[in-house]
Parts: C-alpha cells; structure tokens; sequence
C-alpha cells in the first residue's frame, strides 16, 4: 500500500509496479511469440499499467479484486507472485491455478484476487456479489472490479450496478477504457453519453480519471477507497487509457486508423509519463533505468524459472471439478 | 414422522439450516413474501431482510451474485422462481459457478443450491413449463437433484445445502401440496437412489414428479400380476448406476419415464448406459418415455399431449415384458 | 388513430378504448375467478389503461407493438379483436394464437402485435431487432415497446436500448411504471434516479408523463411518434400509473401498505379522470354511462361467445413447431 | 469442384446467399474485421455496414435483436463468435426464438442461422472450448446441424440459410483450416447423414470434428482387415436414424464418438434409439465415447485428457467386435 500522501516514494512505487507490469507482459509476448510456450491467447494490457498500478496501490491482501481477460497487470499489482502467473500463462505445475486456466483465468485467492474472466462483463455481478458475501458476514474488506469499456455494453453491467447501488455494497468499480472492443472502436457501438453516465443512472457516484496519469489514478481512486473504507456506498471509476498492442499479442492491429497508435503512445505512455514525473521531481536517469533494468532482470528470471517448470500431473484433469460426482471417482 | 406438504418439507430444511449456520441466505425475488409460491413464508420475519434478500429482476445478478458471495465464504440458496427465468443466467451458471473452482486450480469453491422449480403446472404454456433436467447433468461441475416427494425434499435439501459443490435443486411445481410423512432424522447420500417399490419382472427408472406417477404405474401393474421396481433416481448428477444396472440384471427389462422432452432426455443417458453395460441382460425391448419433441401449449387437451402419464407407463411396462429385445 | 388536434371526439375516443380494455379484463377475472374457464394466471392491466389508449391510438396496423405479461390492453388498443383475445385466455380454437399461447403470450401479427413475452424484459431486444429489421427493409413503419418498471432492472433494458440507441432506430420504448414488480415495490430494488434517467445514459430522449392521464399519454405519445415518423432517433417514455390489482388475478396483494390502493385507486384512476375531463368538456353523463355500458355488453359477448367455442385439435400441439424435423412427421 | 478450406466454403455460401437475396444479413461483434476467426473476410466491403452489422458486446441484444429482425422478415445470420458466449443468450434462443412460432399459434416465423464455433482449440481452456450440441437437440423449435467438411460447411450453410426455421449452426474451431473439394452445385437435404464410409463389421457414429476422426480411425481399421461403417450425423436435429439404423443391423456393432461431455452428450440419445429399435441386432457391446465430465483445462497435456482420438475409436471398434453384448 502507498503511504498517505503524495510523495517521491510514492510516485517511485507506481513506476516500479508499472515497470514490472510491464515487463511481466513483454516476457509472457517473448514466450508466446518467440518461445512458442504460451499455447493459448495472451491479452497484453501494456500502455494500461496505470490503473492497475494506481488503483491497487490502495488494496490490503484481504481486500477483493475481480479482472478480466486483461488481468496480468491488476493481478501483479494485487500482490500476486509472478512466477506463479508466468507458470499459469505456461500452463505448469506451481501456475496460480495449476495450469489449469491459463492467462485468461489467471486468479490468486491468496491475495484476493478471485478471478479474471473469459467471458466479457461477467465479472461485475460476482464481484457485487462478492461484496455482498462480505457484508453479510460483516467483514470490512472492500472489492474492486475492473472491466473494460465493451463491458458497459453488456446486461451485466445493468444488473451488477444496480445490484451494488440497491444493496449498497462496498465496491469500486473500475472501468479501464483503452478505447477498443477487439477491434472494434467502442464508442461506435456505444450509445448516449458513456459509461460514467450509464453508472450515475444507476446510482453511483463516478468519477473521470486521465488513465495514463498513475499519479492521478493512485490519488483518485485513493479518495474513493478511502470513501468506501468509511462505510460510502459503491462508486464507479472511469479511466481512459490506450492498448498499445492488438487485442491479443497475436493481434496486429491493423483496424486502427494510421497512425493512431503511434501518436496515442507517444502522447500517452503512462511509463514514460511516470518517468517524466519523477525527473521532475529530482530523481536521476540512472534511478529510472535501474528501476527498469531490476523489473526485466526479474521477469528474464521468471520466464526462465517457468519455462522449467514440467506440466501438471495428469490425474490434475479430473481433480477440483466437484466433491460428489468427481471424476476422479469415475471419469465417464 | 410428521405429515407435511412437499413444499413445507423444503421450507423446514431451509429454515433450520439457515438456524444452524449463519452463512446460509436465501436470495431472489419476492423471498420477502414467501416467494412466488410460497416456500419462503414466514423465513423474512424470523432472519431478517439481510438472510432472506428480496432482488430486483435480475436474473444474471441473482445467480452471479450468489456465486461473487459463495466464493468469499457464504452458502447462498439461489431463487431462480421458474426454471425457464434461469435461462437468463445461463453464462452464470455454466460458465462460471460450475468451472470456476477447476478453471482456479482448486482455489476457489460455490457452496451453492440453486432451487428451479421445474415442469407441466395447470397451463402456464411454453415458458413456464420446461424441465431441463439433462442440461445440467450434461455439465461438469454441477450436482443435479430431482427431490420427488416431501421426505426427500427435506433430506435433499439439507445434503444440498451442506454440499460444498453448486446443486441445481429442482423442484416440481405441480406437487408443491403433495402430503407425505417425513422423517428429519433420515439423511440422504446425494447420488443414491430410492427403491420406491420392489419387482421382479420389470425395471421402471424415474425421477421428479413422474416417479411418483411410476409408483402409481407399479401399483396397477401389480393389481395385473406384473412386479415392477421402481427406482426413483433422485439425483441425476452423480446417478445410481449400480441400483439401476442390478435392478436390471434381475428384471431383464427397462422403462425409463420422465417429463422432459424425450429427445436429448436424460432418458437416453440411462438407457444408453444399460446398453453399454447390461445390454446382454435385457430380455425385452426397451421402453422410453418422454415428450414429444414439441412445445407445452396453453390449452388444457394440447398440453395434456406432452404429458407421460401413469397409463403410458403401464402400457410401456407391458410392451416391454411382451415384446423381444428391438422391434 | 387521432385525429390531430385535442378535441372531444379524440378525448372520447381515448375512453371508449379505456373502458373496453377493463371490460374485456373485468371479464376475463371472471372467466378466470367465476367460471374457472381460464386456468393459467392472468396479469390484468386495470387501472393502467392509460398507456394503452393513449400510445396505441397514434399507431397504424402496420406499425408494430411488443408488450408483456400484462399485454391485453396494448393488444386490444392496437385493433385485436376482443373475440380472438378471449378465445386465447380459454384456451380455444379461434383464439389468437390458436388457444397454444394464452393470456402471457398473446400476439396478433394482423394487426403488428408481435407478441406478449413470458419473461420480463425480454421483449426490449427483440423490439428494437424488429426495428432493425424495418430499417434494413426499407419500410416506414415504426415500432413501439411496452415494458414493466421491473424490467429496467435486466440487463436486456440496457442491451436492447443501447442498440437502438446505436442504430438510431425507429423505436418508442414505453415504461409503463405501475410502481410494482409482482409483489415488491420496485423503487426498493432499482438503484439512482429512475428508468428515463437511465435511457438517457445509454442516449435516447426521455419523457416523463402522468400515466394515468389518457389525454396526457395521448399527447406526449403523439409528438414523440411525429418525431419518429420524420425520422427522429428512438425515445423513451416513463409512465407512472397504478395497479389496482394484484400481480396475477388471483394475488390479494396483502402487501401493499394498508390504504394504499384505496387511497391511490381514488387518485388516480384513468378511467374516472377521463370521465371527469369529458364531462368538464360538456359531454352528458348519458353518454358515459352509454359508452361503459356498451363496452360492457361487448365483453359480456365475447366472454359469451369465447366459452361457447371447443377447444383446439389435438393435432395442434404438434404444429407450427419447425418445418424441418417437425413433430408432425414424428412426434418422439 | 474447387479446393477451399472449411472456412471459405461457409464464407462462400453466406456471400452467394447474400448476393442472391437482400434480407440476408449478418450481425455479431468485429464482423466488419472478418470476424473473430475471418468467416466475414470481405464481406462488409461488398455488402456494406448495414448487411454486415457491427455490434455491440451484447450477446443478449444480437440473439434477441436478429429475432426480431427475422419476425419482420429479413434472415439474419447470426455470430456468436464462441459457443460459450451463446450462454449469454440462452433465454433468447430458447424461451424466445424457438418457442415463438408455437406460442403464438403459427403467426411468427424465425428465418435465422446461429453460428456458434464449437469444440477444442489449442488451449483456450473451460470458457472457450465448450460442445453443447446435445443441450440444443433437446429443444423443441430448433434445428441442429454439425458440418465436419468444407463441402458440408458449403451446402449446409446454404440450406439453413434458406431453411425457415432457426438453425443452430455450430462449426467447429479446429478445423476452420481443413481443405477439401466443394462443388457448389451440390445440395444437401438437411437432417440427412452422410455414409462417409462403407463397412460391414462396425457401425461408427460421430458428427463435427470427430467424424474426421472416426474416418482416421476406419482407415486404420481397414488395415486391420476391420470393415468400419462410418457414419457422420451432420445434422443433430433433425437426424437421420434410418440410416443408422440400417447400418447398425448390417454390422451388429455400434461405436458413438462426439467431442462433448459423454454424459448426457447426444451420443446418448443414438445409443438408446439404437437399444430400442434395434436392440436386437445388437451381437456386441455398444460403445459410447465422449469427454470424461470434467472440465476443460489450459496445460496441453489436461486438455489432451478430454479428447477422444482416432485411436481410442480405433479400440472401441475392436472392443465392440471381441465382447459379447453388455459386459
Ligand atoms: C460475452 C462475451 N462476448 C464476447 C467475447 C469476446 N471478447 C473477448 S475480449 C473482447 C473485447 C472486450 O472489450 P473490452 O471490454 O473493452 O475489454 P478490453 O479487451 O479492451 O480490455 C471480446 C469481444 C467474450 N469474451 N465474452
Ligand atoms: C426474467 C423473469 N424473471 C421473473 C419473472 C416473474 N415475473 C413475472 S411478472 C414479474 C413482475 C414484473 O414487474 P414489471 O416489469 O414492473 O411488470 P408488471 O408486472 O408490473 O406489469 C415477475 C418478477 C419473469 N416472468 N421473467
Ligand atoms: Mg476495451
Ligand atoms: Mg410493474
């Protein structure tokens, strides 16, 4: 968690999450691309490390967070060891699930991240419910779930917010738009006037934030955790960021419009605004290239480690399916 | 041993789970007055709003939300009201509460029961009258129970409730008055079935309602001289295989009645796996019944011709001890 | 439909229709209640005939209507025929859908009724699909959607308005708000300001109007469906009204607070207030009476008739399933 | 005849079908790009945005929207993109689309094709690799067809197309590449089975993908001097039981194989049709092979666990010649 205040230390921490992040998804494209280790799709979320660095800068471990297919940056942030989540993306032995979910459904209920999803929007009624859970067993976690912007297009968007706003559950829901469904631009598809309007219809106080500024997404949404903390009602995020890759690593890209990513990245990097900001501040070049050289000598290791690791026993196909009924009993 | 109705046997399960424990909430619409037919009645005033939650209608939210609270530590019991309403939770159902714990590697787990009152109810025509009973059987994950009588809508309930797997709980609408003793010290292994008549000369597999209508099929038969056992499953999911395959080891012959539409009915799962491992045992052809494969009209006589009926098990039972095996 | 202007023979009109729809459900709780001729549930609409007559009135037979559960007074004031209706709810040959749908599923595609829906808020995507497919047809007619204050809180309310509102469709949504969803107030589960506030998040124009005032309804109704018509984007309109029943015919609606009905049935009612304006426009208490009592023998009629009429061939529960693999060439 | 890949020919048929009949239009998310999986490649140029309809990420509103579409007559084609969303719009399609045309007496028609891209896919683990073809047969209203060729992609498309009944269309992702010959002037008569071997000692029944296999695993058994009938269904619903039939009492040996979760899988369904009407002819076990009911996995070797392979279709072929019926 970030100290109380806006401080060097502070601002260093956000890099250092995002730098890691990042490296983590640079690593996880090697091995998918260049190691042909990684079988399934990867959805890279580089350019969008601000708001995992920034929102989670304010979780404790018991603290709940859900994700989506674009999850590898909030679960890190979360807290989650990414030897585990590099295994998971290789489908091996010692993954955070065993294997046995991939990128998609990467989750590490140790840290409270319970889950990210394949299927888009279905994360926002689990998370309202999860909410819900702690309530009832008058817990004082909170929850957050992050979603993209295509998700707002989805009935459960609808019923999960007004769920969290009837039962006035203790949830932030982040909407982290970088713009893009697949390779769709979102705003074609999106009536009126966006998502924080559709979530103030709802009830729910909401909040714009600049999705490529970590210091304004950490400060932002520290005020709205600490709301939450305070017994608030469940508020709603909305950060504009950019992908800066394909929709998956496989993905390239070619719908944008000439250009657009080029000057979106240029403009927008939130690393390189981060890095800007600290400068700023009187750190030194050699501060920031070490703090990027450490996160990709860790993410080297990590690839390395996990590309070592052997694939899940074989009995683990019918394991964890159901207590009464398994298939470990009888497979057919 | 108390009398009560089928209805009021799930009522007391509920309640005195939700008594025991702490972490058992109920969740649906309406929940507050009783729900839609009554099986809540009385358990707002005792437990509060927070255990007995009245939802907006919000299918997707009523089951995503229960399995978000499942996973943090809560048993949630799930209204869906009529089966054919939790079509609109399929995602949540299938792709989410059943894979989850699997698809996490263990992590997680969906202490669940999710109540369906399911089948044919006095006209309410194509969308409140489904039974979809081998949908759920068909997927991992899930513990599919079919209680037809008050005894084990009590028993069925309180396994289903203690179960830490997802149970998709369903329950005959038409029978809700149906009177029977019950026993709350009795416990029932989830997966065994329920011998509800001994024979010799014929096997009858049912479950839900038309086990009860088997039970009345049996009688008629034994009033012919015809001994038919009757195994109600109970559970589709795990099912009592080993009862039905020995049961038809000693008859040699096999009716398997249900509600559901015959085709794609879990009918055809217990009739196939006779065929793969008792098929040599069978002396007779055997007998299928189900629906058409046609919708439940409004009209009483059009809806009446979806029904399987006592009769046409009596009928199936006859052919079968008549006829030699395929025809 | 109306002539354009507000005079008393549009004012008329607007009662005529009312009083035809509660005489066609007073009749239909008997035939339910009495004479035990209609044996599933039905959801009469009395006390909410405004809506009906109002909307309906500025509709041709070639626009289209969906409803709901509650749909008999859409159904009639967009030119069914009272006849085939009742037939339906009995079940009979001769009934609007052949006796096979009943109250829940009524449908007259003679006159655009595309059908009442079983299930809450399904009817919201598939109108505005119908809309769609006016457009990609090249027609001119347009489509109007009456839904329940309870189905703004499934997640169809947000999908199908957001894709109206995307392919700016010739669409008029109608919430017609009678305050209950089946037996729980609906203002309890349904989150931030209301269904209109909602619609226009996801960009559509929301009218609010006294639902209980016919001329009022008639009114708004016809200069949204005049914007329609020109080519305007779809609208939404919010309806608050009342139910002086209970959810089904036969729910005593013991829940609602003492008094209320009472209280809001003396307020309220549109079929009074209508009575009222008519005769503050100088119509003769003779001539209401006439109109009620007309309405009244006209469904005394019908119900009549309706019950004389033998049920549907066996036969029929086996067609109009699918051409191809129909349970007509093979049942099982 | 042209060479062109499962994906092509299905292209090929939309676009002709599209070009020869203006209500014909597609609808789904990223269709504009091609699609997920480059089934619309090109199309969006030649048909323009109002044919080829980008949508939103709302699986409910394509489903229900393209419903209401076809009632007023047009003929959508819709793009679930993966089955597994299709869950998404449960409620639409059943309760809905299928029911309509019943509930409301004849009025409706549903004109639709709904391709749901089934099955395995290199590790896309428990929400991306679901068979749920059984779950569709079992629904009354609904027509279900499963090509395995680039010429049945070809003329199946075509005839659900132009069939007035909602089709569940379900292609399977791994074969999107397979090659194969396509003659364009070749019909197929929906519901009809394609004999795509001849044998007289093993009748081998699968459909989608694992048909592909069960004519590897023929093969193989002809070099074993096994003659293996092979069967491949192509259309679930309505299927072509006669041939199967007649196949099964030539052989006296029955092997089913489909991808999807054995348990309540439609293999079910052809062994107990195959028990009840030629039961008789039956001089071996049967054997039904599917998933285990499990789940799913992304680690390659788990998700190897789930498949059935020409092998194990070899071995159940030879198990069914060497046992004596049931076991
Ligand atoms: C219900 C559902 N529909 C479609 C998909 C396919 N799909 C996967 S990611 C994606 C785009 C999601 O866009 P957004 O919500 O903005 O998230 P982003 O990918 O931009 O992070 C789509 C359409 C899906 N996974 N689930
Ligand atoms: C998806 C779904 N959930 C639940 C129901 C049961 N149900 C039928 S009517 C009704 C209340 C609907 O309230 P509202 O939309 O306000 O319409 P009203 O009945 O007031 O006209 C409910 C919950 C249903 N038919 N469909
Ligand atoms: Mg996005
Ligand atoms: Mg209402």
């Amino acid at each position: 968690m970030l100290e109380s205040g806006h401080n060097t230390q502070n601002a260093r921490q956000l890099l250092v999450m995002m730098e890691r992040i990042r490296a983590f998804e640079e690593h996880a494209i090697l091995a998918a691309e260049r190691d042909r280790l990684v079988l399934g799709a990867i959805h890279p979320s580089i350019g969008q490390e601000a708001c995992a660095a920034g929102v989670m800068a304010h979780l404790n471990r018991t603290d709940i967070l859900l994700s989506t297919h674009r999850g590898h940056g909030h679960t890190l942030a979360k807290g989650a060891d990414p030897l585990a989540m590099m295994r998971e993306l290789l489908g091996r032995t010692g993954g955070c699930c065993g294997g046995k979910g991939g990128s998609m459904h990467i989750a590490d209920f140790g840290v409270g991240m319970l889950g990210a999803n394949g299927v888009v929007g279905a994360n926002i009624t689990i998370a309202a419910g999860a909410a819900h859970g702690i309530k009832i067993l008058g817990q004082d976690h909170i929850v957050v779930d992050i979603f993209g912007d295509g998700a707002a297009n989805r009935g459960p968007f609808l019923e999960g917010i007004n769920w969290a706003s009837v039962f006035e559950l203790p949830i932030l829901f982040v909407c982290e738009d970088n713009q893009y469904s697949a390779t769709t631009r979102t705003g074609s598809v999106t009536g009126g006037p966006g998502v924080a309007a559709r979530a103030e219809a709802l009830g729910l106080r909401a909040t714009q934030v600049d999705g490529n500024d970590a210091e304004a997404v950490a400060r932002v949404s520290g005020e709205i955790i600490a709301r939450l903390r305070g017994g608030g009602g469940p508020e709603f995020l909305h950060a504009v960021t950019y992908r800066h890759t394909g929709h998956t690593s496989f993905d390239p890209a070619t719908y944008r419009p000439e250009g657009e990513a080029v000057k979106e990245i240029a403009a927008s990097d939130p690393i390189a605004r981060q890095r800007a900001a600290l400068l700023a501040m009187g750190l030194g070049q050699d501060v920031l290239d070490g703090i990027h050289t450490a996160a990709q000598a860790e993410m080297e290791r990590v690839l390395k480690d996990a590309a070592a690791t052997p694939f899940p026993p074989d009995e683990a196909a019918f394991a964890d399916v159901q207590d009464i009924g398994s298939p470990m009993q009888e497979a057919y | 041993m108390v009398m009560m109705t089928y209805i009021e046997a799930a009522r007391l399960a509920v309640q005195q789970a939700m008594a025991a424990d702490e972490t058992v909430w109920c969740v649906g619409e309406d929940l507050g007055r009783g729900g839609v037919f009554g099986q809540y009645l009385g358990l707002q005033v005792e437990f509060g709003k927070d255990r007995i939650v009245d939802t907006p209608i919000s299918e997707a939210a009523i089951m995503g939300a229960a399995f978000g609270a499942a996973m943090v530590g809560t048993r949630p019991i799930v209204e869906m009201r009529f089966s054919d309403f939790a079509l609109c939770a399929t995602d949540e159902l299938v792709n989410q509460i059943a894979k989850a714990r699997f698809m996490f590697g263990g992590q997680s787990r969906a202490p669940m029961v999710i109540r369906k009152p399911v089948g044919l109810w006095r006209s309410s025509a194509a969308q409140h009258s489904q039974s979809l009973e081998s949908w759920y059987a068909h997927i991992p994950g899930l513990v599919v129970l079919c209680p037809s009588t008050p005894q084990d809508n009590y028993s069925m309930m309180k396994a289903a409730i203690a179960c830490d797997d997802p149970v998709v709980y369903l329950e005959h609408k038409n029978i809700w008055g149906l009177e029977g003793e019950v026993d709350t010290s009795l416990e029932v292994e989830i997966g065994a079935a329920s011998r509800r008549r001994k024979g010799e000369d014929v096997t009858i597999v049912s479950w839900s309602n038309t086990a009860n209508l088997a039970v009345e099929a049996a009688e008629t038969l034994a009033g012919q001289g015809i001994g038919a056992e009757v195994i109600d499953l109970r559970a589709l999911w795990p099912w009592d295989k080993q009862m039905v395959l020995a049961s038809v080891r000693k008859t040699g012959r096999l009716v398997v009645a249900h509600e559901a539409v015959r085709v794609g009915g879990f009918g055809a799962e217990v009739v196939a796996t006779v065929a793969e491992h008792a098929g040599d045992a069978l002396k007779g052809p055997v007998r299928r019944l189900g629906a058409p494969r046609s919708l439940v009209a409004y009209a009483p006589n059009l809806e009446d011709k979806m029904r399987v009926t006592a009769d046409m098990i009596v009928t199936a039972a006859k052919e079968t001890l008549m006829g030699a095996a395929g025809k």
